[in-house]
């Protein structure tokens, strides 16, 4: 409970009386205080005994609906990506316009997350779900660039549209739930006739795949990260594009049993999504609009394993989205120093930061490496697991998403040809290397992908007996 | 004969109404209208209810009416030329009005269906069965109703009263 | 009036249904027709008449009062309205000279 | 001790890294250079110890398990990885020592070593691996580091784009060796090398499993050592600074697809339809690359298409199942491909920087080490007599005519090409005269002894590095010492040599030679009598000018998938993303709006309309209720 | 019963104190006190005396009493705002408040009718008293016309009220629902006067609520009339016309819903529709929350279409949640309008209010939030308990719904970024004072949204 509460309370009172420069350290501070006791529950975890309880009481009763927060290793792994990465966010972003409202909006969304990620009843999953998005649409309208509006209202009323889809779903399952109540356990044992368990299906995979997204409902992601404020880009893709994945793993296949014709289609467009939007990025001159395919690409492929729900392919999938988050600050961040220094971000404008910046390419190398998943770094582990489990689906869906390792580091290697090496131009004559909070913070994200890389196997321990469970409910 | 009655009754309601409607001067329309109350105050004793038919004479034409007729002359509106609908709109208007009688007549074909109380009681529509009932029944909406003249009142004096603190010049709007 | 026919039995309730369906339906016509608000709130009052004559017929056919007391409150309401009515359409007159209501369209879309 | 031997390189990565910049060159460069010298000890102590016991296995931790899908993070000393483990660090110390003289100048002296040194331990990693996903890490960390070291002068564009081909090319055989992975466990239930082989036995497999799962490794190995189709980025390569182009381009990286092959060699003695087809890529391969090499004139890219064609000769090799043959091979050539590029390093060097051998001549006597060196080389790779690929190629040879006459022949015409373009190159660059600028001229010296050292170390094991697997001919079964010691720990190698009867052997033996001295004769005639250089391009007619193009297959590659794949990209984008799909969203979400438009329309401020649209509301109402069904309800 | 007495009573009293035009806090206080006491009065009875009926007429139950407490608690709120808010002349400051007052004694008598008279009644006293306000600024054409449209209208509507209310008397011989509900539920063949009658009696009340095709008025009449007469149009008497719907439809008419149900199903479905296409496209501000108020109309009609879960608790926690933010809504736009002129009060006048004015832009993100159904915020609350309890039956109708809730946010949203996200300069950034009472209002209202996200069950038991 206090898990919510560290951020909620922090958003609050940031939101209500804390401005200038006090914020940032501040909600650093809660941050870290969040991260800390995550920690705790991670050496508290006792895999044999599976949930976890947060919270557990009356709301509505009228409704079946109890306020039910409790984790699974899981639910512990999501976690400890939001609150591993909300520190790392807020330290990696500068807000000179309201800070104290900004960094009260990123608590705020940390919250929100904490609670989806912890959420054991069906309504109070859509609530913090829904809350989620509130902070992010104000954080990417108001500090976003040039056509923020616009271009912020569609994400919003894209995502919006597939979670009231997937509400729809959720009362359905109440209704047809033996208990009546919105309980998740009571909720997925819904008796659903093969009709309605394809509509339900078909709900939840709407509202999940905007959210992921995935192709080809992914149109509104590009722009919205082009035109978000940085660090609302990082938390778009770090954490909460991890909600639809963890949706589906919670909410959408346990109850899959009477859909099973649709997971195909799915596992295709996953697939089909990787590479499309691989081929994309190839082309592309805005950094942060490869780095927006190269997330759908990525998501694409974690998508692609989940609904293939093996258990390799989810125990990948969880690693995969600690991995992928990791991975996605650290570029994000990377392309702000950038866009900050040299005001642009177009590939043919910038060019030899490597020699003015040693160490920021170099830990930008590192990064780069764990999202090309070379192995020993974060990125491999998750993949290899992936594309292993696409593997026992098909050896064809294996071989097409795989794809993704070539074509990726096409586009990858591209942006540090274009952006690091080569001969200093005009714009990024001078580029100041990094140092003080950029430092700290890109060190240990090249850190984390270092050592998740050599060592993932925690991580999967963490996740093996919550998938297990999983995979016995289906 | 009181068939017969019923008939004609019937009739010059009718034709009142629709002169209601028809005629160009709204005095016309006024003293029309009037006729036509007069009908139903004929049908209201047709019907027994005498004391009904009393206060429906009394307050319709005797008071509504001739607060109508007061605002048009007040206003100056007993003129033949004011202006009328297009005729597009006549006939649509009339069509409407045609096609609701008709619908309203087809949905309503079963109405003979209704038992109806086979014993008269005449003494209904007295005035002091009634006013038994308005006092003990129906005493509670008799009072709120109360709530309701006054606010009409209220309201009527509020917005006929020509207002004192106004100083700017009414932009003619319309 | 012990030896006269009573209307009861003579006349079928229908008749008296359609008698003020009819005035009904005229009133209707003429709140659609005419343009001068006056007018319009006459052919209101000939709606509510009609709804009065179907009570009273109703109230002697059911042989129950209460349809009776019913056109009490309708004529009170009536009344109410009726001078409500009016002075808005003083207000307005006063304000622009007129009380025709097609003018009244500044209010749109 | 086994886990130092991978920890030290990987000490030196980081300290070099980290600290390196800080340093004194010669320091930084002895210590790099240390972290790969000691390795070199202990693999020799460890050589010694794998007389008594045939492997060691040290698991370090359990890197990944998930279900039945246990990776532990193992390695294991054979007979085989410590033969590959020695030949790493050793030219890898003697390229380490090399290049303190020839990176001396760099500014980033540091980071060169630092990646250096990050790639003799993935490349230890790969070949100290106990299974093939450790395999795989090492396999995928070489390529790493070789783009790393291409791209090493990373301002020329050029340069950088050399790597990126090199790593993208090599990720897309990492791709099929990744698949044939999932199929080997698929198959097996492990991916280590014991379980495997041990399963094999006792398993009954689909027809044509392992065929396929063997066809994707050998995906994986054509990606790492250049194979046709995926070979052209190896002379793209030799962008990197020369020492790279010694150690990962020639000694080592490329390598490994071999290294794999035998390291899998049980896999592959299964699936003979595997073997056909690495025989014929290997030895077109071999064809090709031999045919460009003749027309080439940068000295590098000579090398480089030898490294390839010699790759493919192991290939070929390996395609016959003479395994023993294609690791003395590769030991050999490790020796010599390695001599050569340095020496060629050593002329680059001294002649600032200049690799077109048209500009070159003469150098004979004004680099007098590296001339005598890079004979021992040039006449080790050509087989003269007696020389380490004399007799290593000889073996080759025997093996594949044992196979097939035919192929013995076509692998004897890719030799004699191979002798025609080294040769080529030999003379040109030290005989005849100096054809450089003045300021070249006066620029010439000779190498320092930093760079020189490893370069007689280079010749002297070139030259007698065939002493280690004499063929059964010169000194009976004991002179085949590798073989017999490889046999000792592995099983699958079987040697060729006992079929086939002296007689044949001789006359075997006798062509090559023959085609050895002959290329020496004409080229000598050509290029050094004649002084015929070689023409401009544009002057190159028929296959001459195909030859010197490459045989135009990056023109071809860029045809058909560069260039379709960066229009596809653009179409994708534009077309299909911008305006199909986000156009319909767009188009979707514009609908309300657009009904909007004429929707407030019938708000049009007219009561009589207001009272009119209320009264068709009662009459729509009446009508459905109760016209049209006549008892609703 | 004690609320209506001691409001009849405020209304007389204010309208004493109004005959001093100088005296305005004397009425702003009288008016305020009554409301207040009105509304401790109805908690009172709510939880602690037994349900009381007056006569087969009126039956204060949980019901009437929870709806009423919120519409006291409404127009407490409104009251609370007249004093600056207030647009008309000074002289007539009390009868506005008395008129006010008496509105809302028709509004309880629609919460608690169980005749068809009082239904009658009921519908008269809140409506003329409102008739009279829309126009109140006697000198400005909008409201002139908006009070007209608003009287020939509503004049028209009820006499087709009273004609259904005769038929189903004709049919029934009688006006007592628990009469008529005997009959409806007697399984006999269901007379045919009686369906029509219950039909015209529908479209009479959907008048008053706005429902599509008897919406055309209110877009018109809620931009004409003074905004704190809007406010009250918007909120008490939506109210009113659905807590009469509900006491109507839902407890006397529930056997019949034959009759009624796929009319009303229809109707719901064009409502929600036209009332946020149409507002999709509008620049004013208040004539976009009259059609936002028309598609919550739509919403609510799923609740009146299906109550089989929370009963009315479901339509109260949704007109609660509903009428709260529009408070909030229109305090902050009484407001910013205060400063323009009539004509230009569109929704750029909230440009740069987040810093202007940062309580006022957050009660107003609030509200539109809230309006827009997001959660967690109220509004979500209200529609999915609505939509919850339709689900089964009126599967596509709440799909619709679900659609239309989306296309809300375009317009909603539109407000939230003037505030925050449209760049201010000039005037347009200096800050803007909050008078105490706004201030009080806002605080009140933000509180009373945020109660409800937080325990809506509460709200829900309220009325069973």
């Amino acid at each position: 409970m206090s898990l919510l509460l560290i951020p909620l309370l922090g958003a609050l009172l940031m939101l209500a009386f804390v401005r200038g420069e006090a914020a940032r350290p501040l909600s650093l501070l809660a941050a870290l205080a969040n991260l800390g006791l995550t920690i705790g529950y991670l050496f508290w975890y006792n895999p044999n005994n599976p949930y976890l309880m947060l919270a557990d009481f009356s709301w509505i009763p009228q409704a079946g609906i109890r306020f039910k927060l409790g984790v699974d290793g899981t639910g512990l792994a999501m976690l400890l990506l939001t609150n591993l990465l909300t520190p790392l966010i807020i330290g990696s972003t500068y807000s000179r316009k309201l800070p104290g409202v900004f960094y009260g909006l990123v608590l705020l969304m940390q919250a929100a997350l904490v609670g989806v990620f912890t959420a054991l009843d069906g309504i109070v999953f859509y609530v913090f779900w829904e809350l989620a998005l509130l902070p992010i649409y104000f954080i990417c309208a108001v500090w976003g660039g040039e056509d923020r509006v616009r271009i912020t209202l569609k994400f919003f009323i894209y995502t919006f549209i597939g979670s009231l889809f997937m509400l729809l779903g959720l009362i359905y399952l109440q209704q047809h739930a033996p208990g009546q109540t919105f309980d998740w356990a009571d909720l997925m044992k819904a008796d659903l006739t093969p009709g309605a368990s394809t509509w339900v299906t078909l709900a939840f995979f709407l509202a999940f795949a905007i959210k992921m997204p995935v192709f080809p409902f992914h149109t509104w992601q590009p722009d919205t990260y082009v035109n978000a404020p940085t660090g609302g880009a990082m938390l778009l893709s770090g954490i909460m594009l991890k909600m639809g994945i963890y949706g589906v793993i919670r909410w959408m296949l346990p109850l899959s049993d009477g859909a099973a014709q649709l997971y195909p289609t799915f596992i295709a467009l996953a697939i089909v999504g990787i590479v499309y939007a691989s081929v994309i990025a190839i082309r592309l001159q805005d950094i942060k609009r490869i780095i927006a395919y190269a997330s759908i690409a990525h998501v694409g492929l974690i998508a692609a394993g989940v609904f293939v729900g093996n258990e390799t392919a989810l125990q990948g999938a969880i690693l995969q989205m600690l991995n992928h988050g990791i991975n996605i600050v650290g570029l994000f961040f990377v392309s702000d120093i950038i866009e900050n220094r040299t005001k642009s971000r177009q590939l043919n404008e910038l060019g030899g930061i490597a020699k003015q910046a040693p160490v920021f390419a170099a830990l930008f190398m590192i990064i780069m490496l764990g999202t090309v998943a070379v192995p020993l770094t974060n990125g491999f582990a998750g993949e290899l697991l992936l594309l292993k489990g696409l593997y026992e689906y098909h050896i064809w869906a294996a071989a097409t998403a795989g794809l993704t390792l070539i074509l990726c580091a096409v586009y990858m290697l591209r942006i540090y040809q274009f952006a690091m090496f080569g001969p200093a131009k005009a714009l990024t004559e001078g580029f100041r290397d990094v140092r003080g909070s950029e430092l700290i913070v890109l060190g240990v994200i090249a850190a984390l992908v270092i050592v998740l890389g050599v060592y993932p196997q925690p991580v999967l321990d963490l996740t093996k007996a919550a998938t297990g469970l999983l995979l016995e409910m289906k | 004969m009181t068939a017969t009655l019923f008939y004609i009754l019937a009739l010059v309601s009718v034709v009142g109404a629709i002169a209601v409607i028809a005629a160009r001067n709204p005095v016309y329309s006024v003293l029309c209208l009037v006729v036509t109350f007069f009908a139903i105050a004929g049908q209201y004793v047709l019907l027994n209810a005498q004391f009904l038919a009393i206060v429906h004479v009394i307050v319709y034409a005797g008071a509504i009416m001739v607060l109508f007729l007061f605002v048009l002359m007040m206003l100056n509106l007993n003129r033949e030329s004011e202006p009328l609908q297009p005729t597009l709109i006549k006939v649509i208007a009339v069509a409407s009005g045609g096609m609701l009688l008709l619908t309203l007549v087809a949905a309503l074909r079963g109405v003979e269906r209704i038992p109806l109380a086979g014993a008269q009681d005449t003494q209904l529509g007295l005035v002091k069965n009634l006013g038994r009932l308005l006092f003990t029944e129906y005493v509670a909406p008799f009072e709120i109703s109360s709530i309701l003249f006054l606010a009409a009142m209220v309201g009527a004096v509020t917005i006929g009263m020509r207002s004192k603190s106004d100083k700017r010049e009414i932009i003619n709007h319309l | 009036m012990d030896n006269t026919i009573t209307v009861t039995q003579v006349i079928p309730i229908e008749m008296y249904v359609w008698l003020s369906a009819a005035l009904f339906a005229i009133g209707v016509t003429g709140v659609l027709l005419r343009r001068n608000a006056i007018v319009v709130l006459m052919c209101i009052e000939l709606m509510l008449n009609a709804v009065n004559l179907l009570l009273a017929a109703f109230s002697t056919y059911l042989s129950d009062a209460s349809g009776q007391i019913m056109v009490f409150f309708i004529m009170v309401v009536a009344a109410a309205e009726a001078s409500v009515g009016l002075a808005l359409l003083v207000m307005i007159y006063r304000n622009t000279k007129s009380v025709d209501i097609s003018f009244l369209n500044k209010l749109k879309w | 001790m086994i886990p130092w031997i991978l920890l030290l390189p990987l000490l030196g990565f980081v300290f070099s890294g980290l600290a390196g910049k800080y340093l004194p060159k010669a320091l930084t460069g002895t210590i790099a250079t240390g972290a790969v010298f000691i390795p070199f000890l202990l693999s020799l102590t460890l050589f010694g110890r794998l007389g008594q016991e045939p492997a060691m296995t040290v698991t370090l931790f359990d890197w990944l398990a998930v279900g039945d899908f246990h990776i532990p993070f193992s390695l294991l000393v054979d007979r085989l990885s410590v033969w590959m483990m020695l030949i790493i660090t050793g030219i890898g110390a003697l390229i380490h020592l090399y290049s303190i003289g020839y990176m001396h100048d760099d500014a980033r002296f540091h980071l060169f070593f630092a990646y250096l040194n990050l790639f003799v331990f993935f490349m230890l990693l790969l070949v100290m691996a106990d299974n093939y996903l450790i395999l795989f890490f090492g396999w995928e960390g070489v390529g790493l580091c070789s783009y790393f070291l291409i791209g090493f002068w990373n301002q020329n564009p050029e340069y950088g784009k050399a790597a990126r081909k090199a790593f993208i090319m090599n990720r897309i055989g990492d791709l099929g060796l990744l698949l044939g992975l999932f199929m080997l466990f698929q198959l097996f239930g492990s991916l280590t090398y014991s379980e495997i082989f041990s399963r094999l036995e006792t398993m009954r497999l689909a027809e044509g499993a392992l065929t396929v799962a063997t066809l994707l490794l050998f995906v994986g190995a054509m990606g790492k050592s250049a194979q046709i189709p995926l070979y052209t980025w190896l002379p793209d390569a030799m962008a990197g600074p020369t020492p790279v182009s010694a150690l990962i381009h020639a000694a080592t990286m490329v390598t490994a697809g071999i290294y794999l092959i035998v390291r899998s060699a049980a896999l592959f003695q299964l699936a003979p339809d595997t073997m056909e087809i690495i025989t014929y890529t290997g030895l077109a391969t071999s064809l090709f690359a031999a045919v460009i090499g003749l027309r080439q004139n940068d000295i590098k890219k000579v090398l480089a298409y030898s490294t390839v064609s010699q790759l493919g000769l192991m290939f070929l090799a390996l395609g016959v199942g003479a395994y023993g043959s294609a690791m003395f091979h590769l030991t050999t050539h490790a020796f010599f491909k390695a001599l050569l590029f340095l020496g060629a390093g050593s002329v680059i060097h001294a002649m600032g920087g200049e690799q077109d051998i048209r500009r070159m001549g003469g150098l004979k006597s004004r680099l007098p080490q590296t001339f005598w060196t890079f004979v021992v080389g040039t006449l080790a790779i050509i087989g003269f007599p007696l020389l380490s690929g004399f007799f290593s190629k000889d073996e080759i040879l025997a093996s594949v005519f044992l196979h097939s006459s035919v192929l013995w022949g076509l692998a004897l015409i890719s030799s004699a090409i191979t002798a025609f373009y080294m040769l080529r190159l030999f003379f040109l660059t030290f005989y005849g005269k100096f054809r450089g600028t003045d300021e070249q001229s006066a620029h010439l010296h000779e190498s320092p002894l930093m760079m020189t050292l490893p370069l007689m170390a280079l010749a002297v094991l070139s030259a007698a590095g065939g002493l280690i697997n004499l063929p059964e001919l010169f000194a009976g079964d004991s002179g085949q010492w590798l073989a017999n010691w490889y046999e000792g720990g592995v099983q699958e190698f079987q040697s060729a040599g006992h079929q086939l009867s002296h007689a044949v052997e001789w006359g075997l033996m006798g062509m090559a030679s023959f085609v050895a001295i002959a290329a020496i004769g004409i080229c000598y005639q050509i290029y050094v009598k004649k002084a015929d250089l070689p023409r401009e391009d544009v002057a190159l007619k028929g296959w001459n000018r195909w030859a010197a193009n490459k045989f135009y297959v990056d023109e071809l590659y860029d045809a058909i998938v560069v260039r379709p794949l960066e229009k596809g990209a653009s179409w994708l984008h534009g077309v299909i993303d911008r305006r199909l799909i986000d156009g319909f969203v767009n188009t979707v979400g514009a609908l309300p709006s657009r009904i909007s438009r004429f929707a407030r329309l019938l708000q049009n401020g007219n009561i009589a309309f207001y009272l009119f649209g209320m009264v068709l509301g009662i009459i729509l109402i009446l009508i459905l209720n109760f016209v049209m069904g006549t008892d609703l309800l | 019963m004690k609320a209506l007495i001691i409001l009849a009573l405020t209304g007389v009293f204010t309208l004493f104190a109004g005959l001093n035009a100088s005296k305005r806090s004397v009425v702003q206080v009288i008016a305020a006190t009554g409301l207040g006491l009105a509304l401790v009065a109805t908690i009172w009875d709510r939880f602690w005396a037994a349900p009381f009926s007056i006569g087969n007429m009126l039956t204060f139950d949980h019901y009437a009493l929870a709806f009423g407490s919120v519409a006291i608690l409404i127009t407490l709120l409104i009251v609370l705002l007249g004093r600056s808010g207030y647009q008309g002349d000074s002289e007539n400051f009390g009868d506005f408040k008395a008129l006010l007052v008496f509105s809302l004694c028709g509004a309880l008598c629609l919460f608690s009718f169980d005749n068809l008279i009082m239904l009658f009644l009921g519908i008269e006293i809140l409506s003329i008293p409102l008739y009279v306000l829309a126009g109140i600024r006697k000198n400005y054409p909008a409201s002139n016309e908006a009070a007209l449209k608003y009287f020939f209208m509503g004049a028209f509507a009820t006499g087709i009220l009273l004609f259904g209310i005769t038929l189903i008397y004709g049919a029934s011989a009688s006006f007592s629902l628990s009469e008529i509900s005997k009959i409806a539920s007697s399984g006999n063949q269901l007379p045919g006067m009686l369906k029509v009658g219950i039909l015209m009696v529908l479209i009479g009340l959907s008048f008053k609520v706005a429902a599509a095709p008897f919406h055309f008025w209110s877009p018109d009449v809620y931009e004409g009339s003074p905004n704190l007469v809007t406010l009250f149009m918007a909120t008490v008497v939506k109210m009113a016309g659905f807590g009469a719907f509900f006491r109507l439809f839902d407890l006397s008419f529930a056997q019949i819903s034959g009759v009624w149900a796929p009319t009303l199903a229809v109707m719901a479905l064009l409502t929600m529709s036209i009332g946020n296409l149409t507002a999709l496209f509008q620049t004013g501000f208040k004539r976009m929350l009259a059609y936002s108020s028309i598609a919550h109309a739509g919403y609510l009609l799923l609740g009146i279409l299906a109550c089989t879960r929370y009963g009315g608790g479901a339509l109260l926690l949704y007109t609660l949640a509903y009428a709260v933010a529009t408070v909030c809504a229109f305090t902050v736009f009484i407001l910013v309008a205060q400063e323009k002129p009539e004509e230009t009060t569109g929704m750029d006048a909230f440009r740069g209010l987040g810093r202007r004015q940062p309580l006022a832009a957050f009660a107003m993100t609030l509200a539109m939030l809230s309006m827009a159904g997001i959660p967690p915020l109220a509004g979500f609350f209200g529609k999915y308990f609505l939509f919850a309890q339709a689900f089964p039956d009126y599967f596509w109708l709440v799909i619709a719904a679900v659609v239309n809730s989306a296309i809300s946010i375009v317009y909603y949203f539109r407000v939230i970024t003037e505030m925050y996200f449209k760049p201010s300069d000039g005037v347009e950034a200096a800050p803007l004072t909050l008078p105490l009472a706004y201030r009080f209002v806002l605080v009140a209202a933000i509180l009373i949204l945020f109660a409800i996200s937080i325990l809506p069950g509460l709200i829900l038991s309220w009325v069973g």
